[in-house]
């Protein structure tokens, strides 16, 4: 990844966020503007909203974060050896699937755990 | 009618009259609960609950189905000083809404009740419409 | 940086911008007719030819509409939303390439910097859900957020299995190797996790489950009036743009065709049939469940992903790369 | 703040501008999915099939937040009124009112009811009146072309001042309670600090 | 403030109060729902209504007998001929009023041909709770239209015919208008319900969402009260059109349509097939159709002797009991409607805690709500 194209990537986002920005400009210029208090109330199917929206996760949000994590991981070993594994051969390849065979077993320990159930 | 919901009856000392369109009984207001805890334990099924204004009194009418065809519909009035009943939600869960209804729209208190508030009306009204008392607007036609 | 390459970008980049609003545009218009047509009516009709006046009114509509803060809402998050939402998807059209010669970034880890910026999303959509302080919306984006986690992962395994036959990540060296048989011949249990699990972080029928209608009112967006529901719209429709350009060029081959000379018109073909095909989806299929949908990525996507990789590398192996 | 709301007099920037506000508004109205009796049922035929709303850019949208135009189809009980009334405040301007139905306009069938108000306008400025018990989706369509000729033909240019004193009824302007007014904006909402952030603050602690 | 029901039971995690309001896309018409919910799960769920309450009851006390018939139509704006019908049959009872054979054959026609269109409603709406984008919710409504045409052909208004007198109906159905209906209900209808089927019951995304969600035994409803298609779902096979038979049901030959399973799938098949069973009956009721005028005589202003009568109809919902009482003079002295998605929502409470938001949906969708007659 020379330097220009880590430059033009950032142009990239600039653009991106010029472009949200000079909208909202235009959106700004154009389009009216009544706050009252009535008009800020949060929406709640036409009732005043009760209790406070943000309550903490739920525990299975954190477990599907972790195995997530852990198969992101395993999948940013597994590219490397995608790309050279023409060149690596069998050897390669041998070790390979027994990474991935540790992998699986991990996945099903995560099963019969439970943790992938959502209820 | 059955022999068993008769005897039911007698023994709640409740009038019964076959001589209208499906058979009528009248009960005291205290042998309310008793009564439809025994034809409930004899199987009849709850239809409905609904109130008629007497204008000294409300009339408490409960509809059962002694089988899918016959029906048969237990009575008994509160004066208007003492709008008060027990409820039937324990023992039929449906009343539960047919009562906070008639409470709603007659003003008859049903002790027990687990949510005994207004449930047609906004929560705020004072007024029970179904009584005789209250004037509509006259029809504008 | 060279002058000429400074233009050159600067160009690349307007032109990128027009091909976002102009795939927008089309896209909102031929969802509405071909949905429309789906289910036996018109769709917009009287607007200009067949309604394709009705776009340009629905997006001055827009501009011009109030843009409502809540006063509970995290402002600066709440007005931050549709940038995080748009600047993904945008930025990583640059690394396409669209044509032989023409992209703007030729880079040699293109996938890789497309993916990069695909996993921004699930915190895009969680943010919105949580800075709007409404319960929908905070459902709305936890559910994003699950969802797209858990198709994140079939969609890498499932494009490792390209990037294994094809030994680079270069999109044009990978649209090059199809030149004789697609990859989707080659890899099909591939080409199927990789669709499904696209379709996925497209969020379309039947996973759209973030901004489920008949539940959560308008699920994440529920509380964005005006542009910010515009921009929404815009940052749906370029993650369908480059979800649809990825399986046409990791598995339809890209600008080739069979028999016929390679030029940019087949890529934007198979483009528009993808689309047209998830609109499809969209005007029949059902929602999923939640842990319907986080189960069957889990425990059906994952594992056959896994077996898919380790079948093509033995493929690729045993038979050698002029074979397969 | 919308140069073509705010502006005094009509410049040239400020005519083509308007223009082109009304003609994309008028082309593209999108009414809240609030269904709330028999007339709802003749607005669903209306977006169904035979009689196809969308033809003229007319999308049915679920939140308040994106929609322009509400129609209330269908008569409005006391405990119906202030939720009518918080989804049209809700919405984002510029916005308009339908009121489908004889039942929305006056009480329809149920005028002499305990429970009834006699028509939307009470607590709602509306545009356009559509008759019928239901009204058939014809009339429903008509009445829409004629909202969308209304706001092809009504400049915006200084509409903000304007549109402030078209929140509240006119003829009833001055025996509204003060906290409605303050609800639409009319009175200025910091004086009564009691009032305005009444109903945000006292949610707080009750949660 | 509404006092909203908090439940100590839910393990000490922090719930979520959502209000699933009256405008919301998928509560079919004005009904609140107080959830408390932990994550997406339903911790306890309170039904709020009276939204749309015009107080019909109190109105009809306003109005003469005759007058009563135009607000039943609004009461289930849903099923229109059933509810005209349930009162019209309480005052004839009660005013012992004889109806000519035709003006009961031309009544169950209308009521069947009722029970299909209000069916088309419920399909339309459960396909737009589990997610499809309305292409189901289209197709219903244009067989819907088809049918709204022949109503509007025989009593002039699409949705509130006020078509039924006290003593029988207001015009009569001429042959060739029975002649096209029977050839639509013959030739296209089924081949409609089989497209309907495909889409919903033979959809496996849909299977998904709705096999063993919400199973209740027959014993259950009952006990909650709740009638009709819901009921018939879970096994039991209690329909009043067989079992008390009225107008012209007794000569007809048709199938209870029960489903022994009893979950939400079981509700949509028994629904479906319902459809077919009241286009089956329709077309033994055009051609079965006997001679003869279409009312009889009855007095202007109608006065039944004093006294009370309670009738119970088997409406597109279940068990619709009208109870009506008079004072001997021309206005009704009570007239009082017994809604069977009233006592279907005090169910709801008891049905719906412990399943997801997606579920609750599917769930309270299988009783079909219509909030006119809820609230009249």
């Amino acid at each position: 990844m020379s330097a220009s194209t880590i430059l033009v990537a950032a142009l990239a986002c600039a653009v991106g966020v010029i472009f949200v920005l000079a909208l909202y400009g235009v959106v700004a210029l154009l389009a009216p503007k009544n706050p009252y208090p009535l008009k800020d109330a949060v929406y709640e199917c036409g009732h005043e909203p009760v209790g406070d929206p943000r309550v903490p996760f739920r525990v299975q949000y954190y477990g599907v974060a972790l195995v997530f994590l852990i198969f992101d991981i395993e999948t940013a070993f597994l590219y490397p050896w995608g790309l050279v594994a023409r060149s690596l051969g069998w050897v390669g390849y041998i070790e390979m699937a027994a990474f991935v065979i540790v992998l699986l077993v991990g996945l099903l320990y995560a099963w019969r755990k439970g943790v992938l159930k959502w209820a | 009618m059955r022999a068993d919901v008769l005897d039911a009856l007698a023994r709640h000392a409740a009038t019964l009259d076959e001589s209208g369109f499906d058979p009528r009984a009248d009960v005291s207001v205290d042998a309310w609960a008793g009564l439809h805890a025994d034809l409930a334990a004899l199987g009849l099924e709850f239809s409905d609950i609904t109130a008629l204004d007497r204008i000294d009194a409300v009339e408490l009418v409960c509809w059962l189905l002694s089988s899918p065809s016959e029906q048969l519909s237990v009575r008994t009035s509160c004066l208007n000083d003492r709008l008060l009943a027990p409820t039937l939600s324990d023992v039929y869960p449906p009343a539960e809404f047919g009562e906070r209804e008639v409470y709603d729209l007659f003003g008859v208190v049903f002790e027990g009740h687990p949510d005994m508030s207004r449930i047609l009306q906004p929560d705020d009204a004072t007024t029970f419409p179904l009584r005789k008392s209250f004037e509509l607007a006259e029809t504008p036609w | 940086m060279s002058a000429a390459l400074w233009l050159r970008t600067i160009v690349g980049l307007v032109a990128l911008l027009a091909l976002l609003a102009g795939v927008t545009l089309f896209g909102v218009w031929w969802e509405r007719k071909f949905i429309g047509h789906l289910q036996r009516r018109r769709g917009p009709l009287h607007h200009g030819w067949h309604g394709l006046l009705q776009l340009p009114a629905d997006m001055i509509k827009m501009i011009a509409k109030e843009d409502t803060v809540p006063t509970a809402a995290d402002s600066l998050l709440f007005q931050f939303g549709p940038v995080a939402a748009i600047v993904p998807a945008y930025a990583a059209l640059a690394a396409l390439t669209f044509a032989p010669g023409i992209a703007l970034i030729d880079m040699q880890h293109g996938l890789l910097y497309v993916f990069a910026w695909e996993t921004m999303l699930p915190l895009a959509f969680a943010l919105i859900g949580w800075s709007c302080a409404n319960k929908f919306t905070l459902i709305g984006g936890l559910r994003a957020a699950a969802q797209l986690i858990s198709y994140e992962i079939p969609m890498l395994l499932a494009a490792l299995g390209v990037v294994l036959t094809a030994q680079s990540m270069n999109l044009t060296t990978i649209i090059n190797a199809q030149t004789g048989w697609w990859y989707v011949f080659k890899q099909p249990l591939g080409f199927v996790i990789f669709s499904v699990a696209m379709l996925a972080e497209m969020n379309r029928s039947p996973f759209d489950l973030p901004e489920a209608e008949s539940e959560l009112v308008a699920g994440y967006m529920t509380e964005y009036s005006g542009m910010k529901f515009g921009f929404v719209q815009l940052a749906e429709y370029s993650v369908l743009l480059v979800g649809s350009y990825l399986i046409a060029a990791l598995f339809l081959g890209g600008w080739n065709m069979p028999f016929l000379p390679a030029s940019w018109l087949w890529l934007a073909l198979k483009i528009v049939l993808l689309m047209t095909s998830t609109m499809w989806f969209r005007g029949t299929f059902p929602r999923l469940r939640v842990d319907t949908l986080t189960q069957m990525s889990w425990k059906w996507l994952l594992p056959a992903a896994l077996v898919n990789i380790m079948l093509v590398a033995a493929l690729a192996l045993w038979l050698g790369p002029k074979v397969y | 703040m919308g140069i073509v709301d705010r502006a005094e007099e009509a410049g040239f920037i400020t005519t083509t501008l308007d223009k082109l506000l009304r003609w994309g508004r008028s082309r593209s109205m999108w009414p809240v999915n609030a269904g709330i009796a028999c007339c709802s049922l003749e607005m669903m035929t209306t977006g169904a099939g035979r009689y196809d709303f969308d033809r003229f850019g007319i999308m049915f949208r679920s939140s308040p937040r994106q929609a322009d135009v509400l129609i209330v189809p269908g008569p409005i009980t006391k405990k119906m009124q202030p939720i009518v009334q918080r989804v049209y405040n809700q919405m984002a301007e510029p916005r308009w009112v339908i009121a489908m139905g004889s039942c929305a306009i006056s009480g329809g069938a149920f005028a002499d009811s305990y429970n009834v108000l006699p028509g939307c306008d009470t607590f709602l400025p509306v545009d356009v009146y559509i008759p019928g018990c239901p009204p058939r989706p014809e009339a429903l369509i008509y009445g829409c072309l004629k909202l969308k000729e209304q706001i092809a033909n009504t400049s915006f240019i200084g509409s903000a001042a304007r549109n402030k004193a078209l929140y509240v009824p006119p003829d009833l302007g001055e025996e509204w309670p003060d906290e409605l007014l303050r609800q639409f904006g009319v009175l200025p909402a910091d004086d009564s600090s009691e009032g305005g952030s009444r109903d945000v603050g006292e949610v707080r602690d009750e949660g | 403030m509404v006092n909203f029901p908090r439940s100590e039971a839910t393990g000490g995690t922090e719930t979520l109060l959502l209000n699933v309001g009256p405008q919301h896309p998928s509560t079919h018409g004005v009904l609140h729902f107080m959830l408390e919910m932990a994550g997406e799960t339903v911790v306890t769920a309170k039904p709020v209504i009276g939204y749309l309450h015009r107080g019909i009851e109190k109105l009809a006390e306003n109005r003469t007998w005759q007058q009563v018939i135009v607000l039943t139509d609004r009461q289930d704006y849903v099923a229109q001929f059933s509810n005209e019908w349930a009162y019209c049959r309480a005052v004839e009872r009660l005013a012992g009023i004889e109806l000519p054979e035709r003006a009961e054959w031309l009544r169950t026609l209308m009521g069947e041909l009722n029970r299909i269109t209000s069916h088309l409603i419920w399909y339309a709406g459960v396909t737009m709770d589990i997610g499809t984008l309305g292409t189901p919710f289209i197709y219903a409504w244009e067989t819907r239209e088809r049918i709204f045409d022949f109503f509007e052909a025989v009593t002039g208004a699409r949705m509130m015919p006020n078509w039924m007198r006290i003593g029988g109906v207001r015009t009569d159905i001429d042959p060739a208008l029975l002649a096209d209906l029977r050839t639509f209900l013959e030739r296209d209808f089924p081949k409609e319900c089989d497209t309907y089927e495909a889409l919903l019951t033979g959809n496996e995304i849909v299977v998904s969402r709705m096999k063993g969600v919400g199973v209740y035994t027959a014993e259950e409803c009952v006990h909650l009260g709740i009638t009709g298609p819901f009921l018939r779902a879970s096994g039991l096979a209690r329909d009043l059109r067989r079992d008390a038979p009225y107008g012209a049901y007794a000569k007809l030959d048709f199938e209870v349509c029960t489903d022994p399973v009893g979950d939400s799938l079981a509700r949509c098949r028994v629904r479906l097939r319902e459809l077919r069973e009241s286009a089956r009956m329709c077309i033994q009721l055009i051609d079965g159709m006997p001679e003869g005028d279409i009312a009889v005589k009855v007095p202007k202003a109608l006065k039944p002797p004093a006294g009370d009568c309670y009738v119970r109809t088997e409406s597109p919902r279940g068990e619709l009991g009208v109870f009506v009482a008079s004072d001997g003079t021309t206005r009704p002295y009570r007239y009082r409607v017994r809604s069977p998605i009233f006592y279907g929502l005090s169910a709801m409470p008891r049905l719906l805690p412990g399943h997801l938001l997606a579920d609750m949906l599917v769930i309270f969708g299988g009783i079909d709500t219509s909030m006119g007659e809820i609230d009249r």
